[in-house]
């Protein structure tokens, strides 16, 4: 199944010209978010880079980071990955079915020990197994065995990255993240509900174009892709700046696409590309279409205080603790107060009169 | 625990029990205080001094000696930039007016959030001044405790944070927006227990400073 | 201006991007004519506000050469109005966008004949002069 | 009778605390505001004489018994007990820095009534043995002999028969139902004995009917200064006595500070109900006078003068307006010092300082503020309304080398009294 020619064998095989060639590594480095001075490196490095054979397993998911990844908008990449790649297992994309999927997948995991790449898309039920099992086989047990072959996992989407969905309280199947269950594999989170296709892809092109897992931020995501804060990006910042929010999704400051954090944009603490990178052939992305961003990349993000509540807005209702506070405070304040009363009462009670003759110092 | 648990922690079970003690803590201050009562004053009065109680609340802010020296010209004027910084940045920046809006129901129009920065800024180099006044002049290095230096450093916390958490500065946001509100939270931990109650406190005493002057007749 | 929906232009949401990158631009040329160094901006890594792409598009303007390259989709190549600032515009076979580059250089590289071609082309035309003469 | 002890000094303090004490000791942010309106520390610069750290003692009490933080830490084991030892160490700074002016009040940021407190400490100090010698004399003598310098009737009547001897006028003791009941400070008594004459020369020319009662004639109470409410009491109680006996309608209290705040002020709260005649500053009546033209003067002093406001009548006291309009009938040329009125600064003899002689020393110093003031103001004469105050800025202008007279306001007003025909007599005569 492995085809050990070059990338760059390949496309002149499938008559690719070397200008073919630069458009490709020129699209690819804008797509990894690198600098267009980096096209030549990239050029390098995909000319010797080998193909890699990819496995992916699907656990508890909604087949949104699938559909995102089918729907990159560079089907030209995609196809040239597909090709490159060789996607040796994929339960939705895969024509067989039955026992002959499991062959396949036992075969290719057998045949590339140690070099393939897993990528998972899915939270794990650690809980209770029978939430998901396929084929007789737990997701957990066939994501241990699929990543003992492993040579780097890329767990794709926010319920492989950090359990999603699934873990969102109260976590009925005692949902977790694949970097919660494999400890020894290097492990590439791409977040997102789903991630933009171009960050799936992306991803895979810089670990097939570098060969190495690239740099990560403190969650373990891509800088290329994760290191930029979306309100830092995002173009309605200059809004924020003067002031202008939006109050309800269809006032005057909505129609004039002012800042969205007074109806609970996420912005400030959600790293990821939409802001530049955006959705659908850079058509738009959540705050250009007028709503504010989830926060979708970021772990938790379900639980993270309502999506229509604003970032700074405290995520329990301080009224009324205040008002725990104050009954409380007042109870134990008449005591302490009674308790004051109390003492300086008995003082003056026990107070004895100084004469002109007591002035002096006594025992 | 990542940074953005902590954040979700902060921003939550944090908050509420900083409020409740906070709250708390007020409340018995204000019975320990007021339970203790003062004496009716039985002499032959000029006045009742209500008035003169209520006029001292706002005029004693702008008092300055005639007898000003540097230092007292230093503490007058910067205890002004710093208080109106810090209110600034606390009450008319959008984010604030939005957690004040989840606790009282209203809100007010914001300023600019390059104005509240510049406050902030201000604030922030009124306090290190005011430090170091209190490290240098005599008088206050000889009254200060170690309460003083408590009390600046949880006053000062918020403004840092809050600074580094707009200008996205060292750390990601996620992680300087849940120091800020954790640097709250203690502000609010500590008010009741520590000179912080001046705050509420010193409206109560400068009625009463002006009402007893008052009630001799005496105008301030 | 195509706008893709009501909500997200209204006016033109001014954010204040069209003017650095022009700026940007201007020291980009200034470099190429003193040094020699070209520069590209990858105009797809900006933050845009909607209508923004297209101003930028329409303040510089179409000059006098316009290339189009067919490999694996077509590729616009458009000098703009100001010498030396160059517009392309990858697109893939079904003719989406891939990137947008504005690149301030003598000759975009894409355009440049590759060696390698070239010496695919060496190899093939003794074919060619077998066949015709 | 029990000797003083420290456990009665921290009862004294536990009584002592209330709501406006609990507000400021909440309140102080420790900003220092207070030192530099205080001459003590202008003059000295020592930081202990920052007001509120002459508070220090009652503001521990206070935390550790009043606050339910406080006396948590005090089970714990955290706090720092109050000692004999700290409670003489702050003598000096609650007694002899310490003239009771209330400029510190006036200025602190938050509001604290910084003087109520020291007047609050000093019951402790008292009752825990902690006062100035000085003090502890003169209080002994106020109660035993009637007066702190050891005055008694006979001198003030031999005194009575010089005045009547000079103006004709008589001296009314004890005449019950007269309209005023004049007393006297043993410093008039002793050092400004034409005070009594010209009280008797405008009371003739105002004719009202005044008296003064050989029971209590003395209006000085070292009670206040040394801060001990139940001698303040006993001294108070036999004006109230006298007065309710003689059945006048109004107490003067005389050319005296601390005196008005012991009569008017404290009286009252001291036996516990208030007093069935008013209490008045003789500078009071004289305006009164004025204003029911009763008081008519004539000529003009042409020299250069200023008014020194006594503390406890001007700024403690109320008595802010009616110096001015009886030093304009008789001074052409009056200037007011910089810090004037209800902001003016201290002689630095109040509030006991004059009677302790540990303070003699840094009562000197604390005048250099008054002199600074007059320095900036180059006048001839200086007047003022408190025979402790003239005694102090005479010795400190003497000591200082500045030739100025330094005259009271009832005196000055006499000289200038218009003769009336009736009684013939005038004092040039």
């Amino acid at each position: 199944m492995a085809d050990d020619r070059t990338l760059a064998e390949m496309l002149r095989a499938q008559g690719i010209t070397r200008r073919g060639f630069l458009k490709f590594c020129a699209t690819t480095a804008s797509m990894m978010a690198l600098s267009p001075a980096m096209v030549p490196k990239i050029a390098a490095a995909l000319e010797n880079a080998r193909r890699p054979s990819v496995i992916w397993l699907s656990f508890q998911e909604c087949t949104g980071c699938t559909e995102s990844l089918t729907r990159s908008h560079s089907p030209t990449i995609e196809k040239l990955i597909f090709d490159v790649i060789s996607l040796d297992h994929h339960h939705t994309l895969m024509a067989a079915s039955g026992e002959a999927v499991d062959e396949a997948l036992n075969e290719a995991m057998e045949e590339n020990f140690g070099k393939y790449i897993l990528i998972v898309d899915g939270s794990i039920p650690v809980g209770n197994p029978a939430y998901s099992t396929v084929s007789g086989i737990s997701n957990l047990d066939m994501l241990k065995h699929a990543a003992e072959g492993a040579a780097a996992i890329v767990s794709v989407g926010t319920c492989a990255a950090y359990g999603g969905l699934p873990y969102a309280s109260p976590n009925p199947t005692g949902a977790a993240s694949v970097e919660d269950i494999i400890k020894d594999k290097p492990i590439i989170n791409v977040p997102g509900c789903p991630p933009i296709p171009v960050v799936i892809t992306g991803v895979l092109a810089q670990f097939l174009t570098f060969g190495k897992i690239p740099e990560l931020d403190s969650l373990g995501r891509p800088m290329a892709f994760y290191g930029q804060n979306i309100h830092d990006r995002c173009y309605r910042r200059p809004f924020y700046e003067r002031g202008q929010f939006a109050e309800t999704f269809d006032d005057e400051g909505a129609k004039k696409g002012w800042c969205l954090f007074k109806l609970g944009c996420k912005g400030p603490i959600t790293y990821n590309a939409c802001a530049t990178t955006k959705w659908n052939e850079g058509t738009s992305w959540p705050v250009e279409s007028g709503h504010g961003c989830l926060g979708c990349s970021q772990p938790n993000f379900w639980d993270m205080g309502g999506f229509y509540r604003a970032l700074s807005m405290p995520t329990v209702d301080l009224a009324n603790k205040a008002g725990i506070g104050l009954a409380a405070g007042a109870a134990i304040g008449v005591a302490a107060g009674a308790l004051n009363r109390g003492k300086k009462a008995k003082a003056v009670r026990e107070h004895e009169t100084v004469t002109v003759d007591d002035l002096e110092k006594g025992a | 625990m990542n940074e953005v648990d902590f954040l979700l922690w902060v921003r939550g079970p944090g908050l509420a029990i900083a409020s409740i003690i906070f709250v708390l803590g007020m409340t018995v201050k204000m019975f320990e205080i007021f339970m203790l009562g003062r004496k009716k004053n039985l002499a032959e009065l000029r006045g009742s001094g209500i008035k003169e109680g209520f006029r001292t609340i706002i005029t004693r802010s702008g008092h300055v000696d005639t007898y000003s020296t540097r230092n007292t010209r230093f503490t007058h004027i910067a205890g002004w930039v710093f208080h109106i910084g810090l209110f600034t940045a606390i009450f008319l920046l959008a984010p604030h007016i939005e957690v004040f809006k989840s606790i009282v129901g209203f809100a007010w129009p914001a300023l600019p959030t390059p104005i509240i920065d510049f406050a902030t800024v201000i604030a922030m180099i009124t306090m290190l001044a005011m430090l170091f006044h209190r490290i240098t002049n005599p008088v206050l290095k000889y009254l200060s405790t170690g309460q003083d230096f408590v009390v600046w450093a949880l006053t000062f916390l918020p403004l840092l944070t809050g600074y580094m958490a707009y200008h996205h500065l060292f750390f990601s946001y996620t992680l300087v927006l849940g120091l800020h509100i954790l640097s709250v939270c203690l502000l609010l931990v500590f008010f009741p227990f520590t000179k912080l109650t001046h705050a509420v406190t010193l409206f109560f005493a400068r009625w009463y400073n002006g009402m007893m002057a008052g009630e001799k007749g005496v105008q301030q | 201006m195509d706008c893709k929906n009501e909500a997200a232009c209204g006016e033109v949401a001014f954010t204040g991007n069209v003017t650095p990158i022009l700026n940007e631009i201007k020291h980009a040329l200034n470099s190429l004519i003193e040094t020699g160094e070209s520069t590209t901006i990858d105009l797809r890594a900006m933050p845009m506000a909607p209508g923004e792409m297209q101003q930028i598009e329409s303040l510089l303007g179409t000059g006098e050469v316009t290339a189009t390259i067919n490999a694996m989709g077509s590729s616009t190549v458009n000098e703009s109005l100001y010498a030396g600032v160059w517009l392309v515009t990858h697109r893939n076979t079904d003719d989406e966008i891939l990137g947008k580059f504005i690149e301030i250089t003598r000759i975009p590289s894409i355009l440049e004949s590759q060696t390698e071609d070239m010496r695919g082309a060496l190899e093939a035309l003794p074919d060619l002069l077998a066949e015709n003469c | 009778m029990s000797k003083a002890t420290l456990e009665r000094g921290l009862n004294a303090l536990r009584e002592q605390i209330d709501t406006p004490i609990a507000l400021f000791f909440s309140s102080c942010t420790h900003c220092g505001m207070c030192a530099t309106a205080c001459l003590f520390y202008t003059e000295t610069e020592n930081p202990a004489y920052t007001p509120i750290n002459k508070v220090e003692p009652l503001r521990r009490l206070w935390e550790q018994e009043y606050t339910l933080v406080g006396r948590i830490k005090k089970a714990l084991g955290m706090s720092k007990p109050i000692t004999d030892a700290e409670l003489e160490e702050w003598k000096e700074y609650a007694y002899n820095a310490c003239s009771l002016c209330g400029r510190c009040t006036m200025v602190c940021p938050v509001g604290n009534d910084i003087t109520y407190m020291i007047r609050k400490m000093r019951e402790g100090m008292a009752a825990s043995g902690h006062t100035p010698e000085g003090l502890v004399g003169a209080s002994t003598r106020a109660v035993k002999i009637g007066s702190p310098m050891g005055v008694k009737l006979p001198a003030l009547q031999a005194q009575a028969r010089h005045v009547e001897k000079d103006t004709g006028i008589e001296i009314p003791f004890d005449v019950e139902g007269a309209e005023y009941m004049l007393l006297m400070s043993s410093m008039e008594i002793m050092n400004y004995p034409e005070y009594l004459e010209a009280v008797s020369k405008i009371f003739n020319a105002a004719g009202k009917s005044w008296t003064i009662s050989s029971e209590a004639f003395e209006a000085t109470n070292s009670g206040i200064q040394i801060g001990s409410s139940d001698i303040a009491r006993e001294l108070v109680s036999r004006v109230v006595n006298a007065a309710e006996k003689l059945k006048v309608k109004t107490v003067i209290s005389p050319e005296c500070g601390h005196a008005y705040t012991a009569i008017r002020w404290e009286g009252p709260n001291l036996i516990g109900r208030p007093f069935p005649f008013h209490v008045k500053h003789i500078l009071e009546v004289l305006d009164e006078f004025r204003e029911q033209g009763l008081l008519k003067t004539e000529g003009f002093e042409d020299a250069r003068m200023t008014f020194h406001d006594p503390c406890q009548l001007v700024r403690r006291g109320g008595v802010v307006q009616q110096p001015r309009n009886l030093l304009n009938m008789v001074a052409t040329d009056f200037v007011e010092m910089k810090d004037h009125g209800i902001m003016n600064w201290c002689c630095g003899a109040g509030g006991g300082v004059s009677a302790n002689e540990d303070a003699e020393e840094l009562k000197m110093k604390a005048f250099n503020r008054k002199k600074h003031q007059l320095e900036e103001l180059n006048v001839d004469t200086l007047v003022t309304a408190c025979a402790n105050c003239r005694i102090q800025i005479e010795e400190g202008l003497e000591e200082n080398e500045i030739d100025m007279p330094v005259v009271g306001l009832t005196e000055m007003l006499a000289e200038h009294l218009v003769e009336d025909k009736k009684t013939g007599v005038s004092d040039n005569d």
